[in-house]
């Protein structure tokens, strides 16, 4: 069965100082997770850019994971306070055309948060996998005739 | 045409034991604009790294990635070795498919997959990373430090010990602060002004430091090594360079009693006075709403007694402009007023006192000459109470925080007190006694065991005055029964809280504080002197409550900090920063608002003849720590941030 | 007309004593139902100026249209209310400077068209909080309530749907006043975010980041949704990011002439529930 | 007697057309716009209208349209070019107007290089034109030496009975002649009369406005910067118009492929001129709205001697600011005389 099963594409677009170290420190940790997600290191969540989203659905991802410091905890001190303003704002415009708020997740992940970003991992895998491929938006890119693709 | 070199690590087994590296190495070289793609057991070791350099040179790479560990292991290896290849050192990335691959994921057809998408996607970015150099800014080699207490002198007497001129600013009259006012030191008893004020003189002598006192920082402009800092001099009407300090204008004065600030209202002071006898610099300043010349234009008696003519009715506020390479803001702090306490009766009755009165009456150069006296009748108490966290941890009334010097100088005020006072008793109202520190522990032990302080655990309901007594109501949580003692004087061991005027302080130097107002560091592990914004440092009790030593360790560590800063003529900054496109941009200046560090300023476009085109914004190099928050929130596209550029980004996306 | 009259006669004035060099206001159109914008220098340009129901374009773009604010005379405008949430906007994004304005406020009910009180944007600072205050109560289009209720794959067909007639001539970003950028993102190729093509996924890319960019800034005049050519109701989505921000940050549009944009700033206390 | 076309044998004809193996085309009235769009009966038709929305220019020249498709490899750069379109089609009611766009962007399509897309499209299409009984404020095509049953660009021109129950016909290429043919047996002999065409109003004197653009001291007049003073800028008059053909080649893609693409693209954009270096020649907005004006009657016509411009009158029709070519030009008219 599991060689039948979806596998999703998954990005993730994440800071340099807490969730991609807390990645790492799954890794150092040696903890296990799906091997789904594809990581776009920037500096700070305050440099994550909506068209970043979008342009990793163009790429043909099923789903979009956003993470960072938890509030209070951002390197450059208030990166994420407005990164979640963006989020709350964009999440909602995805949602209102129609972009299920499920196939774009967000979350805060500190560098000591390696088995929840494992965890995290795990979970978004298999949510997105439960959603199956993100075929609404992938017909809209082939109608485009728009080549890219995982 | 790029030409990418590719050096994919096995690091030993980590990597290759999971993700198949040969088969990695032959499909990155199939990919568009690679040159070389070539594994190796251990990247990072000496051969591995020759081997990097080699290639680059070998192959005139024009950019290279390297698969294996993270980033945050040997990226600054990686960088080195391209240096040293003759290659830019930003035209290296790594790909993280060690942590994020290797270690993580079960499956090895999956995770060489993920590997190549990986490595792949670096590929895309390194194509399009810039040659960045660091950023150089100058630095002008002159500190200044703003206020005159332990912390303030300690960092000055530190940096000027080491060659480098400093600006020390004070805003009361004279140096001290703080710990000018206090008596003995927990936990050794020494006295505090002995070693106090051979440190203020020190300062004021010494040949590097420029002192400012009865002034203040009116407004700070620039960046770290580039501070425009202006000065406002308040005016002491009493010129400095004349007065020898003989102390005549103080003797002559009609106005004596003044409650003195600095003896907590316990002392007097006239209208013109130094705040207390060893005042440094010891030259007075008249209070103007005391004297009775600015409130009636008679009497003058200060300038008929003074032979040198020092005396200056008419002076005016000066100021001074400084360039000043860095700050360290050692403010200080308040104690708590302690009048939301209604219960304890302070200010009702006079016998209730904070225990900086304390310090003031237990000090030899004190309105008591040193004795325990009630300010009430001027007796020795027999029994003292004193309550701690009289503000502290106290989310209702006071502050959520400890502050953290109370637990020890009640001690230390009960030892004192039994020391002046031969069978006085002192009992101790408290919550926790904490008392981690160098000695501190064996001090509060020494005071309960020799010195019989009572410690009844548990918080004061009341405090009332019966037959001449302080009648202190409390609960001993230990025995769960209610206590009451009779006191004669009651001591309030009340918060250390930041000064009134702290937020706006902050604003005028453009740093970050917390919801009580103490100064955020930087980072409260990693940088913990280090405020917010770059090139201002923290010393004392302005960051969080603190102790002598805290406040001198932190004090020293700071100039450490700016020495640092000065041990170059230039500063070097890793170029990550925002840039900004002037063609482009509208100039809505939502990127100001955006901006933690105010690294954004505008900057005015003007035509050939001089005349204002349009406003646009300009990232200060010096100021920018690249968090790209304002290149998110720019509309027009115009801001983009080096080293994770919009090219690049998209390009990583794509490339995946 | 009543209000027409004095109104020409207030213009007249005010460009005889020189306190305004211009006053942009309407003009009867090509047909009976239609005004034009009318750029009025002159008293002969005044006595073209009609005032009725049917003026409803947002004017305010024109303020910061190639320099006309650039020699810092003072310019009149027609506003509506939504006109004067705009240029209080254009002024808190440093746009245009509010000494520089005079404001002829009106505003129709039915065929009714009645003045505001005040020249300067500070004086209707009341006006635009009560209408901040009425507008949760303010029943909403059908048709947002019914794309409210689709479910995501409903709404997504939807807007495919109606994006699909889109020809990217632009005329939403053109016509709206909050689109003063000199280089809009979509013109912007290195890298292009916005795929240029007026295909399926660049229509739909286009229409996303048009309504993110005027999120917290748009005061629902509708120039875009009447400006554009294939009819698609934009108005919508932009009702429905201006009801957001005011539930999620207690923002309105265009409240004051220093308010801060909705994305520039924050509050440590944003609520969100999505965030894992 | 004259042959007509019966409108209840409409169905018969699209099934005739379609099992031929073309494509049948008409003016459609969607919810929110009109234009002119596939049909599959007789019933898919609505002739009430005075003309589309959108014209019939993007059948033919559509809005973005791939050219080739590229594949990046390591040494080099596979491309495969899109075929031009093959199908055959026939567009049923176009408007004498839009007709005319088609004949006159022909000359621009076939100048120094022939647009397969185009011609392809163009010789595969068969338009038939219904001619007009009625317009609008904003109809033009009589100022432009056009009519309402114009027969230029058109294969077959039918003209309404006044009776309301069909059209006369009147076949003008073998190209429409072929198309009828297979529905020959539907038509029939008749002795009913055409209703008149619909009376077009001469908006501007276009000979006046030739000579007043030709000369040159014009370039620079202020009249320019009057006219246009309230255009916002947006391209929904050159997107609608049937005659403008101005369009950018963009490449879309990832790293590994892409496909090249010919979209529309609009002098009213200020970004159509703007140099690399920042530059921009037609720095305003009346610059640009100069050059729309004199492109459709100065420069074009003097390189094909036609004028870019059918007189649909779309530019005005759906302007946001109520201008347009007409108002324009009835300016410039004044202007000269």
């Amino acid at each position: 069965m599991s060689e039948q099963q979806f596998e999703p594409n998954i990005i993730a677009f994440v800071c340099t100082y807490c969730t991609y170290a807390g990645a790492d420190l799954a890794g150092t940790s040696r903890l296990k997770y799906a091997p789904n997600v594809r990581i776009v290191r920037l500096p700070c969540t305050g440099r994550i850019s909506p068209m970043f989203i979008l342009k990793a659905l163009q790429k043909g991802a099923d789903g979009v994971l956003v993470s960072g410091c938890h509030p209070g905890d951002c390197h450059f001190t208030h990166g994420n306070y407005h990164a979640r303003r963006r989020w709350m704002v964009f999440r909602s415009l995805l949602e209102f055309t129609g972009i299920s708020p499920e196939r774009v997740k967000y979350s805060w992940i500190s560098a000591a948060e390696g088995s929840k970003f494992a965890d995290l991992i795990n979970s978004v895998t298999e949510d997105i996998r439960k959603l199956g491929p993100f075929d609404q938006y992938q017909q809209m890119i082939k109608d485009a005739q728009s080549p890219a693709t995982l | 045409m790029a030409k990418i070199g590719v050096f994919i690590c096995h690091c030993g087994e980590n990597i290759a034991a999971k993700v198949d590296c040969t088969k990695l190495a032959a499909a990155m070289g199939e990919h568009p604009g690679v040159a070389v793609s070539v594994e190796y057991k251990y990247f990072c070791s000496d051969p591995g790294q020759e081997s990097v350099k080699k290639a680059i040179r070998d192959n005139n790479l024009t950019g290279i990635v390297i698969a294996a560990c993270s980033p945050r292991m040997h990226e600054a290896t990686f960088r080195k070795a391209c240096a040293e290849a003759g290659l830019n050192p930003y035209l290296c990335e790594i790909a993280n498919i060690r942590e994020q691959c290797s270690w993580v994921h079960t499956d090895s057809d999956m995770a060489t997959e993920k590997a190549m998408d990986i490595t792949r996607s670096m590929i895309e970015k390194v194509k399009r990373n810039n040659k960045l150099q660091p950023i150089e800014v100058p630095v002008t080699r002159r500190a200044l430090v703003i206020g005159g207490g332990i912390a303030g002198l300690q960092a000055a007497l530190d940096i000027a010990n080491a060659g480098q001129e400093v600006v020390l600013v004070e805003r009361e009259p004279s140096l001290g602060g703080h710990m000018a006012q206090l008596s003995e030191t927990f936990p050794t008893l020494d006295c505090s002004q002995c070693i106090m004020t051979p440190r203020m003189v020190e300062t004021a002598q010494h040949p590097n430091i420029r002192l400012l006192t009865y002034a203040e920082v009116e407004s700070v402009d620039g960046y770290i090594g580039n501070f425009k800092v202006r000065i406002r001099m308040k005016s002491r009407y009493v010129d400095t360079h004349k007065c020898t300090g003989c102390g005549d204008c103080m003797t002559k004065c009609p106005v004596k009693k003044i409650s003195s600030e600095f003896d907590c209202g316990l002392g007097k002071r006239t209208a013109i006075y130094t705040p207390f006898a060893q005042s440094v610099p010891n030259i007075p300043i008249i209070d103007t709403a005391s004297c009775i010349y600015f409130k009636n234009g008679k009497c003058k008696m200060c300038q008929k007694s003074c032979q040198i003519n020092a005396i200056d009715f008419e002076m005016q506020d000066e100021f001074i402009d400084l360039e000043i390479g860095a700050i360290v803001v050692a403010t200080g702090f308040q104690i708590q007023n302690t009048a939301m306490y209604g219960e304890y009766g302070y200010g009702k009755f006079p016998d209730v006192i904070t225990g900086l009165q304390f310090e003031r009456l237990a000090t030899a150069s004190g309105p008591t000459a040193g004795k325990i006296l009630r300010p009430s009748d001027g007796k020795e108490p027999e029994n003292v109470v004193f309550i701690q966290c009289a503000g502290s941890r106290d989310p209702s009334k006071g502050v959520r925080y400890c502050s953290k010097i109370c637990c020890m100088y009640t001690a230390k005020h009960a030892m004192l007190y039994a020391h002046k006072a031969h069978g006085g008793k002192t009992n101790i109202f408290y919550m926790d006694i904490r008392a981690a520190g160098k000695g501190y522990d064996e001090f509060t032990r020494r005071a309960i065991e020799e010195d019989e302080a009572s410690y009844i655990r548990g918080r004061v309901s009341k405090v009332w005055q019966e037959n001449g007594k302080l009648m202190v109501r409390g609960v001993d949580t230990l025995l769960g029964r209610p206590v009451t003692v009779a006191a004669d004087m009651v001591v309030l061991a009340t918060a250390m809280v930041p000064q009134p005027n702290a937020k706006e302080f902050a604003k005028i130097i453009g740093i970050a504080y917390d919801e009580y107002g103490f100064y955020n560091e930087a980072h409260l592990k990693l940088r913990p002197v280090e405020s917010s914004t770059a090139g201002v440092f923290l010393a004392g009790a302005c960051q969080s409550p603190k102790d002598i030593p805290d406040s001198v360790a932190q004090a020293s560590a700071s100039a450490s900090k700016v020495l640092a800063l000065f041990s170059k003529e230039k500063l070097e900054r890793e170029p990550v920063i925002a840039i900004n496109n002037e063609a482009t941009c509208a100039g809505c200046w939502g990127c100001v608002l955006a901006c933690p560090y105010n690294a954004i300023e505008k900057k005015d476009i003007c035509d050939r003849s001089g005349r204002l085109i349009k406003q646009v914004a300009y990232v200060n190099p010096g100021l920018c720590q690249g968090c790209g928050t304002c290149v998110t929130f720019c509309r027009s596209n115009s801001l983009d941030l080096a080293g994770f550029t919009e090219k690049q980004i998209f390009a990583e996306v794509m490339g995946l | 007309m009543i209000t027409q009259e004095k109104y020409r006669t207030t213009v007249k004035e005010l460009l005889a004593s020189d306190s305004v060099k211009m006053v942009i206001g309407y003009k009867p159109g090509s047909t009976p139902d239609r005004r034009r914008p009318l750029f009025i220098r002159s008293s002969d340009d005044a006595d073209q100026l009609v005032l009725d129901s049917t003026c409803i374009t947002n004017l305010s773009g024109y303020l910061v249209a190639e320099g006309l604010l650039s020699d810092e005379k003072r310019v009149g405008i027609f506003l509506r209310p939504e006109g004067i949430r705009s240029i209080n906007i254009l002024a808190a994004e440093y746009q245009l400077n509010m000494d520089q304005i005079v404001i002829f406020g009106f505003d129709s009910t039915g065929r009714e068209v009645r003045p505001l009180e005040g020249r300067h944007s500070k004086d209707f600072s009341a006006l635009l909080s009560d209408i901040k205050e009425n507008s949760p109560q303010i029943s909403k289009e059908p048709l947002l309530e019914s794309i409210e209720r689709m479910n995501e794959q409903e709404r997504f067909d939807f807007w495919q749907e109606e994006f699909s007639r889109c020809i990217k001539c632009y005329a939403c970003r053109q016509a709206c006043p909050m689109c003063y950028c000199r280089r809009c993102i979509v013109d912007s190729n290195q890298p292009q975010w916005v795929n240029t093509s007026s295909h399926t996924l660049g229509n739909f890319e286009w229409n996303v980041v048009r309504a993110f960019h005027l999120s917290g800034r748009c005061v629902q005049c509708g120039n875009c949704d009447r400006a554009c050519p294939v009819n698609i109701p934009l108005r919508l989505i932009n009702q429905r990011m201006a009801e957001m921000v005011l539930e999620g940050f207690d923002h309105f549009a265009g409240l004051s002439p220093t308010q801060e944009p909705v994305l520039a700033s924050f509050k440590k206390d944003d609520t969100e529930t999505f965030i894992l | 007697m004259t042959r007509i076309l019966l409108s209840d044998k409409l169905d018969n004809c699209v099934e005739r057309w379609r099992s031929a193996g073309m494509t049948v085309i008409g003016p459609v009235q969607g919810e929110s716009i009109s234009r002119y769009a596939v049909v599959e009966n007789g019933a898919g038709f609505d002739f009430g209208m005075i003309l589309p929305d959108r014209s019939v220019k993007e059948l033919f020249f559509p809005q973005t349209e791939p050219m080739l498709r590229y594949t990046i490899k390591k040494s080099e750069i596979d491309t495969a070019d899109f075929p031009p379109p093959q199908e055959k089609r026939i567009i049923f009611g176009a408007r004498a107007c839009d007709a005319s766009g088609l004949a006159i962007d022909d000359s621009l399509f076939g100048w120094d290089y022939k647009d397969d897309f185009w011609f392809h499209r163009r010789n595969e299409s068969v338009i038939v034109t219904i001619a007009c009984t009625k317009a609008d404020d904003f109809c033009m095509c009589t100022s432009l030496d056009l009519a309402p049953d114009s027969t230029k660009g058109c294969d077959v021109l039918l003209r309404p009975l006044e009776n309301n129950r069909g059209w006369q016909v009147e076949e003008i290429t073998d190209r429409g002649r072929e198309a009828f043919a297979v529905i020959a047996d539907l038509l029939q002999e008749s002795s009913d009369q055409a209703a008149p065409t619909a009376v077009v109003t001469e908006k501007f004197n276009l000979d006046a406005c030739v000579t007043w653009l030709q000369n040159p001291e014009n370039f620079d007049s202020k009249f320019w910067k009057e006219i246009s003073m309230r255009c916002i800028g947006c391209a929904s008059c050159t997107y609608l118009c049937p005659t403008c053909h101005c369009f950018d080649i963009q490449d879309e893609g990832d790293t590994y492929s892409g496909i090249r693409r010919k979209n529309w693209d609009s002098c009213s954009f200020a970004l159509f001129t703007m140099h690399t270096s920042g530059h921009n020649p037609r720095s305003t907005q009346s610059a640009r709205w100069r050059q729309r004006i004199m492109h459709k009657f100065n420069y074009f016509p003097g390189k094909f001697s036609v004028n870019s411009c059918s007189g649909c009158g779309r530019c005005s029709r759906q302007c946001p600011v109520d201008m347009g070519i007409t108002e324009t030009l009835q300016e410039i008219s004044k202007l000269q005389s």
